[in-house]
């Protein structure tokens, strides 16, 4: 069994008196040669898909179900140790930030040395040439200064493609990247995927990419998993989903994306989504992407409340309504769970 | 007579090590009655900067600033403060716009109270006050529950709602809009900026909208300016500079953009909808040799 | 910043409500009684000591009494002087529970406004300067020569514990005015025409009080152990008038001979009231929490 | 580099000359009558003149303010009203007993903090980080002289371990010969071992005091800043990149290793000012008692020697430390190595990080 293939997965945020869970029991793969992305808004736990897979989940968050098996090794009950020599090595990860993932204090250089060591790999001349090598492949420019510099004297696409660098340093087969380009600026975002995707796909890895932007997924990666709410609403090819969307909020999503055919001052201000339902999250949503309580959510009893979505969505196309006026019926689950607890 | 009328205005930061930052660099520009300006450009490109010098948030170094006629440069500090009434903006972040230890009402009935010092008598009785508050409110599509709401039991959408309600209950003529949509969801933006459009319908509103997103001022700009470095490197009606951009820059930043469309533009596309690895694998070379 | 999990204030409910939860490991319900509790020794014990009948007279000694063990008529035994330990203990409170607040209160007026001005311009530098400078110098050596300078009243006592504690308030509230200046509803409300003096005090104030208030009850708590640690060392109020600090002092060298009554129960007391007034302080940390983290 | 360490040394100077008139101005403004206070109050007028011209109170205000300054330049920090002795041999003899206890107290207190801080935050929100915070809030509650007092009922009295709180020595033990001054120190260079270890015995409590009592608001900080580090992007990713559980802490230590150097210092700099209380509880012959007796008495060269000496001894750690650190850190060491040379732009990497994050 080749790639990564999840099963059920269940992550939970677990507080002295309540349980939230954050993923649904999801299931997806990510076949060899293939870059997957998972898109989806502020507070869908995107993130704390990739964060379970490679169980960098910080307490309270905790899998608590669900399988996940990369290359035919099953890593849910594996011990920590072992875990941590796959991360790395088998498994690469790209930050969002470059400057907040990078070492500010220590060395680009060291930083490399350090992966290195960290897998019991001999720190010379031969694994710093293969460090160089790997900058230059991601365009970066006067690599031996680089190396010998320090994060923040570079600039954010520079870092950007050393922390690529690192992630791929000792040849992983698979790299996991949660939004590796939304801290940079616009022109230098399509460079640095250029390059990403380039590596992956040169050296027949596989790609997993974190998302929320619809262009991302559209122009770089070859199947799409839409998540809402801790479940995956859809899954498959770009070309199919983006053409032909199935789940209501994918259609919604997609909507709401002002498209570049479409006449000016009309597209995307009259093909609004139920704003009502979607607006109605908690308040902790969306305010810190990636920081675990973003991803909590308060539902309790998702299958109902996705039922209970989808039924209302499809029988309401109430687009055009300015919304929230009357809160649309989803809104209730939410409010009644929340006092419930306090 | 436009709206706005402002020439050769500039602004430079000292940064703490000494050192100085032209923010703005000689930006002139007139905006019309019930028009929307667009301003694009890349963080640090010094557009939040221009909207706050056009609002005199920041004292500009030097230049003219006309607003309705008036040089706002030259107004008191109490003149200033009076005619800000008329002259509004809504922040990129909704959150930290609004003081979190204040009720909706509070915050949307501040600018009233405000003007009511300032001897604005229509706003002198407390019922008429609440009146125009809950009639805003709901103009922006939020009802008389959130009254007693504070911000933090909003989301992000509805915080965005009531920084709108806050700018417009004192019934401006102008409002900057400083990235109002960039921090919301994709599916809230929508809504967002369609409520805009359709106040400035019925409220005859000027817009300047500052934005880094070239298919939202696309979409909701009559002009654009192109901002980098602190200098507008080209201006136009939105459909001469995004359809057809004559300066490097705006090419440059318009190649960046990356449509939501697989296959949608044969210059940017690549092999990403491939399904199967190996031709995958050749697209993405032959996507190499195109953008190179 | 927020801790996830927690359960918000549902949107009917308004967020100043009392703390329903501690961050420790104390359950809410608890958490509530401990804080109750709290507030009752603080209060009640200066009442007690100004209102209740004390079993013995706490300034008589009894020369047939000396130094004896806990029993039913001295509860907390006798002292060197054959003074009733439990008497002066509490009478002590009627002392130095009000000297800790008066202080505080003290050092509060003195600072916030201080810091709250210090913001900005050469006279803030200025303040700063001379608050950096005072944070070079020996605290307790400070205290006592301030005590020193003015004679040794319980009065005299509050101006040097203010004049400790201080510059805390000073730099406290200077640094939440100075990150709540940038805040960018600051901005929004100078956008809308308010007033500095509006902006100072709907804005900026109203964001800052909690943290002062917190850092209010630590100082009173702290004060309270300064002044005991200066009674100890014999400055400040005169004997016989009992102090915990000084009843402490009297007590150690029977401490010494084994006989531990005389310097316990002082010791206990004063412990009970830092403690309690460390409750309080958590309590209301708690409750402004609760409105930050919805954040 | 040299014209920031010279700006480095010029305001350490100013704040010690402002240090060196505030010590003056408090210490002359007390009351009392220091001739009175030395004569007893059956002393007569003509005694009180003779003794206030031979201190040198007679003269004016501004004359005693320069002579002052200047003696206090020259090293002079003048002679006790009360023993004759001068000032600066005396906090010279007197000083290292005070360190004696007072460095391995907080390194003791470093040790504890740093151990137990570590390993609550690790740990955190289980039983031992919830152990560990209740175990702190006991121990900032706790005055220094409680948990002196608390520490030598337990174990001098009740346990009979550790030797009776009467100073440094006792009168079996014989003083070294004279060399430094220092008993410690001469004892060391006497090799006279016996001395050496009944001196370390009785600074056990002394130091376990201290330990104690500055681990606990040490051990919340690192605490507090651990925790911050390890939720953060930063180690998020060299987890993510597989490193060891050891090189994940050192890079959360590095990103912390300022804040608690400053810590480190501002404690030393309160245990100093608090050297009086453990040594009154103790009878310790250090510093802190002495100044204390010098307060009480109103003995006012050794009030200000010793308020020159803790104040100019925590300023000159403050301008230390801060140069450390900003030399430590290669994000602020080029500001001050390079000014104006940018690897880029215009913007200073700080501002740039901080923007795009």
């Amino acid at each position: 069994m080749t790639g990564l293939h999840v099963k059920d997965l269940v992550t939970e945020f677990h507080s002295r008196d309540k349980v939230t869970r954050a993923l649904h029991g999801i299931s997806f793969e990510v076949g060899s040669n293939e870059i997957v992305g998972i898109v989806g808004e502020s507070g869908s736990g995107k993130s704390t898909v990739v964060r379970s897979v490679i169980k960098l989940l910080m307490p309270p968050g905790k899998v608590t179900d669900g399988t996940v098996t990369f290359h035919g090794t099953e890593l849910s009950n594996m011990p920590d140790r072992k875990i941590r020599q796959l991360r790395g090595k088998d498994i690469g990860f790209v930050a969002q930030n470059p400057f907040s993932a990078l070492n500010p204090v220590v060395r680009i250089e060291k930083q490399f040395a350090n992966i290195a060591k960290a897998h019991g790999l001999k720190v010379d001349s031969e694994s710093r040439s293969r460090a160089l090598e790997l900058l230059t492949s991601t365009g970066v420019n006067d690599p031996e200064r680089v190396m010998r510099g320090y994060a923040h004297e570079l600039s954010g696409g520079m870092a950007q493609r050393v922390v690529i660098a690192m992630a791929l340093y000792l040849n992983p087969k698979l790299v996991i990247a949660d939004e590796p380009t939304t801290a940079l600026d616009l022109t230098v975002q399509r460079q640095v995927l250029d390059t990403l995707t380039r590596l992956t796909r040169d050296s027949g890895r596989s790609m997993l990419v974190v998302t929320h932007d619809l262009g991302v997924v559209a122009n770089y990666c070859d199947r799409v998993l839409v998540m809402y709410k801790g479940n995956i609403v859809e899954q498959g090819p770009v070309s199919e989903v983006f053409v032909h969307p199935q789940d209501p909020y994918t259609v919604s999503l997609l909507n709401s994306v002002v498209r570049p055919e479409a006449a000016p001052a009309e597209a995307g201000l009259e093909a609004g989504p139920p704003e009502a339902a979607l607006d109605a999250r908690p308040p902790e949503a969306g305010l810190e992407a990636g920081s675990p309580e973003v991803e909590s959510n308060p539902l309790a009893q998702p299958p109902a409340v996705v039922l209970n979505r989808r039924g209302q969505r499809t029988a309401t196309p109430d687009a055009g309504e300015p919304a929230l006026a009357v809160p649309a019926p989803s809104v209730h689950p939410t409010e009644l769970s929340e006092s419930r607890s306090t | 007579m436009p709206i706005i009328e402002i020439k050769d205005v500039r602004k430079t930061f000292r940064t703490p090590q000494g050192h100085t930052l032209n923010a703005v660099d000689g930006i002139s520009l007139s905006v019309e009655r019930g028009e929307t300006l667009g301003i694009i450009g890349e963080s640090g490109s010094g557009k939040s900067t221009l909207g706050r010098l056009i609002l005199r948030l920041h004292e500009a170094d030097s230049g003219t600033i006309l607003l309705e006629g008036e040089d706002i440069r030259s107004l008191s500090k109490r003149q200033l403060r009076k005619r800000r009434r008329s002259w509004q903006i809504v922040f990129q972040e909704p959150f930290a716009s609004l003081n979190p230890r204040l009720t909706i009402r509070q915050i949307v009935e501040e600018p009233l109270i405000v003007a009511k010092q300032f001897g604005a008598s229509e706003y002198r009785s407390k019922a008429e006050r609440l009146r125009l508050v809950t009639s805003t409110l709901e103009e922006v599509g939020l009802s008389e529950d959130f009254l007693d709401r504070r911000p933090a039991n909003l989301s992000g959408g509805q915080q965005q709602r009531v920084g709108i309600a806050r700018c417009l209950v004192t019934d401006p003529s102008l409002v900057v809009l400083d990235e109002p949509t960039s921090s919301l969801d994709l599916t809230i933006r929508a809504s967002i900026l369609r409520m805009l459009a359709e106040l400035q319908v019925s409220r005859g509103l000027t817009y300047v909208f500052i934005s880094h997103d070239i298919d939202t001022v696309r979409h909701f700009c009559s002009r654009v300016a192109v901002m980098h470095r602190g200098q507008f490197v080209e201006t136009g009606t939105t459909h001469q500079v995004l359809s057809n951009p004559q300066q490097p820059y705006t090419q440059k930043l318009m190649a960046a953009a990356m449509p939501p469309i697989p296959y949608s533009d044969s210059s940017t596309a690549n092999a990403s909808s491939a399904v199967n690895a190996s031709s995958a694998a050749n697209a993405s070379s032959a996507a190499k040799a195109v953008s190179a | 910043m927020s801790i996830q999990g927690l359960p918000r204030t549902s949107p009917g409910l308004r967020v100043t409500g009392w703390p329903r939860r501690s961050r420790n490991f104390l359950t809410n319900k608890s958490s509530t009684v401990l804080t109750a509790i709290a507030v009752a020794v603080i209060v009640g014990l200066p009442l007690l000591a100004l209102f209740a009948p004390l079993p013995h007279d706490p300034f008589r000694p009894d020369t047939n009494a000396i130094g004896i063990a806990p029993n039913g008529i001295h509860w907390f035994g006798t002292d060197g002087n054959g003074m009733d330990v439990f008497s002066r203990t509490i009478e002590a409170a009627k002392l130095d529970l009000p000297i800790a607040l008066a202080a505080t209160a003290l050092s509060l007026v003195v600072g916030v406004p201080l810091g709250l001005f210090a913001t900005s311009g050469r006279i803030g530098d200025a303040i700063m300067r001379v608050i950096d400078a005072f944070a070079a110098l020996p605290i307790i050596v400070i205290a006592v020569v301030s005590i020193k300078l003015m004679g040794g009243g319980a009065t005299d006592v509050i101006l040097a514990i203010a004049v400790v504690a201080a510059p805390r308030f000073v730099r406290l509230s200077r640094a939440s005015a100075m990150t709540l200046r940038s805040a960018r509803y600051v901005e929004a409300a100078a956008a809308i025409g308010c007033s500095p003096v509006r902006i100072a005090f709907n804005h900026i104030f109203r964001n800052a009080y909690g943290v002062v208030l917190v850092q209010a009850t630590l100082t009173a708590a702290n004060a309270l152990g300064t002044i005991a640690a200066l009674n100890f060392l014999g400055v400040g109020v005169k004997p016989p008038t009992p102090t915990w600090g000084a009843m402490i002092n009297d007590g150690v060298s029977m401490l010494i001979r084994g006989e531990w009554w005389a310097a316990a129960f002082p010791t206990a007391a004063m412990l009970l009231a830092i403690a309690s007034l460390n409750v309080i302080a958590g309590a209301v940390e708690n409750k402004i929490e609760r409105v930050e983290r919805v954040r | 580099m040299i014209r920031y360490i010279i700006s480095r040394i010029a305001i350490a100077a100013l704040l010690l000359f402002g240090l060196v008139t505030l010590s003056f101005g408090l210490v002359s403004l007390l009351p009392g009558d220091p001739a009175v206070a030395l004569l007893g109050e059956y002393a007569t007028p003509a005694d009180i003149a003779r003794i206030n011209s031979q201190l040198g109170l007679d003269k004016p205000f501004w004359e005693r303010y320069f002579d002052y300054i200047g003696n206090t330049v020259s090293g002079d920090l003048g002679k006790s009203f009360f023993t004759g002795s001068p000032v600066s041999s005396e906090i010279l003899t007197r000083l290292p007993n005070t360190l004696i206890y007072l460095v391995p107290g907080l390194l003791l207190a470093l040790l504890i903090g740093m151990g137990m801080g570590t390993w609550a935050a690790y740990r955190y929100g289980r039983a031992a980080d919830k152990t560990f915070t209740a175990g702190v809030s006991v121990l900032m509650a706790m005055p220094e002289f409680v948990l002196a007092l608390l520490l030598l009922f337990i174990f001098y009295q009740q346990l009979h371990i550790a030797p009776a709180p009467l100073g440094m020595l006792s009168s079996v033990d014989i003083p070294p010969p004279r060399v430094t001054g220092s008993v410690a120190l001469d004892a060391v260079i006497a090799g006279k071992w016996t001395t050496v270890s009944s001196i370390l015995s009785r600074a056990a409590l002394p130091i376990v005091t201290i330990g104690l009592f500055f681990a606990a608001p040490f051990g919340k900080t690192v605490r507090t800043g651990l925790l911050q580090v390890l939720n953060s992007p930063q180690i998020e990713f060299a987890r993510a990149c597989g490193l060891r559980p050891m090189q994940v802490f050192r890079y959360a230590l590095s990103d912390v290793r300022g804040a608690l150097m400053t810590y480190m210092v501002l404690l030393f700099a309160a245990a100093l000012s608090g050297a009086a209380i453990v040594e009154s509880v103790f009878a310790w012959p250090g510093v802190g008692g002495w100044s204390l007796d010098g307060v009480l008495k109103g003995d006012v060269p050794v009030i200000q020697g010793f308020v020159l000496i803790m104040g100019a001894t925590s300023l000159i750690g403050y301008v230390l430390l801060d140069t450390l650190i900003t030399l430590l850190d290669p994000r602020t060491r080029n500001t001050v190595l390079h000014a104006k040379k940018w690897h880029f732009g215009l913007r200073s990497p700080r501002q740039a990080a901080t923007t795009r994050a």
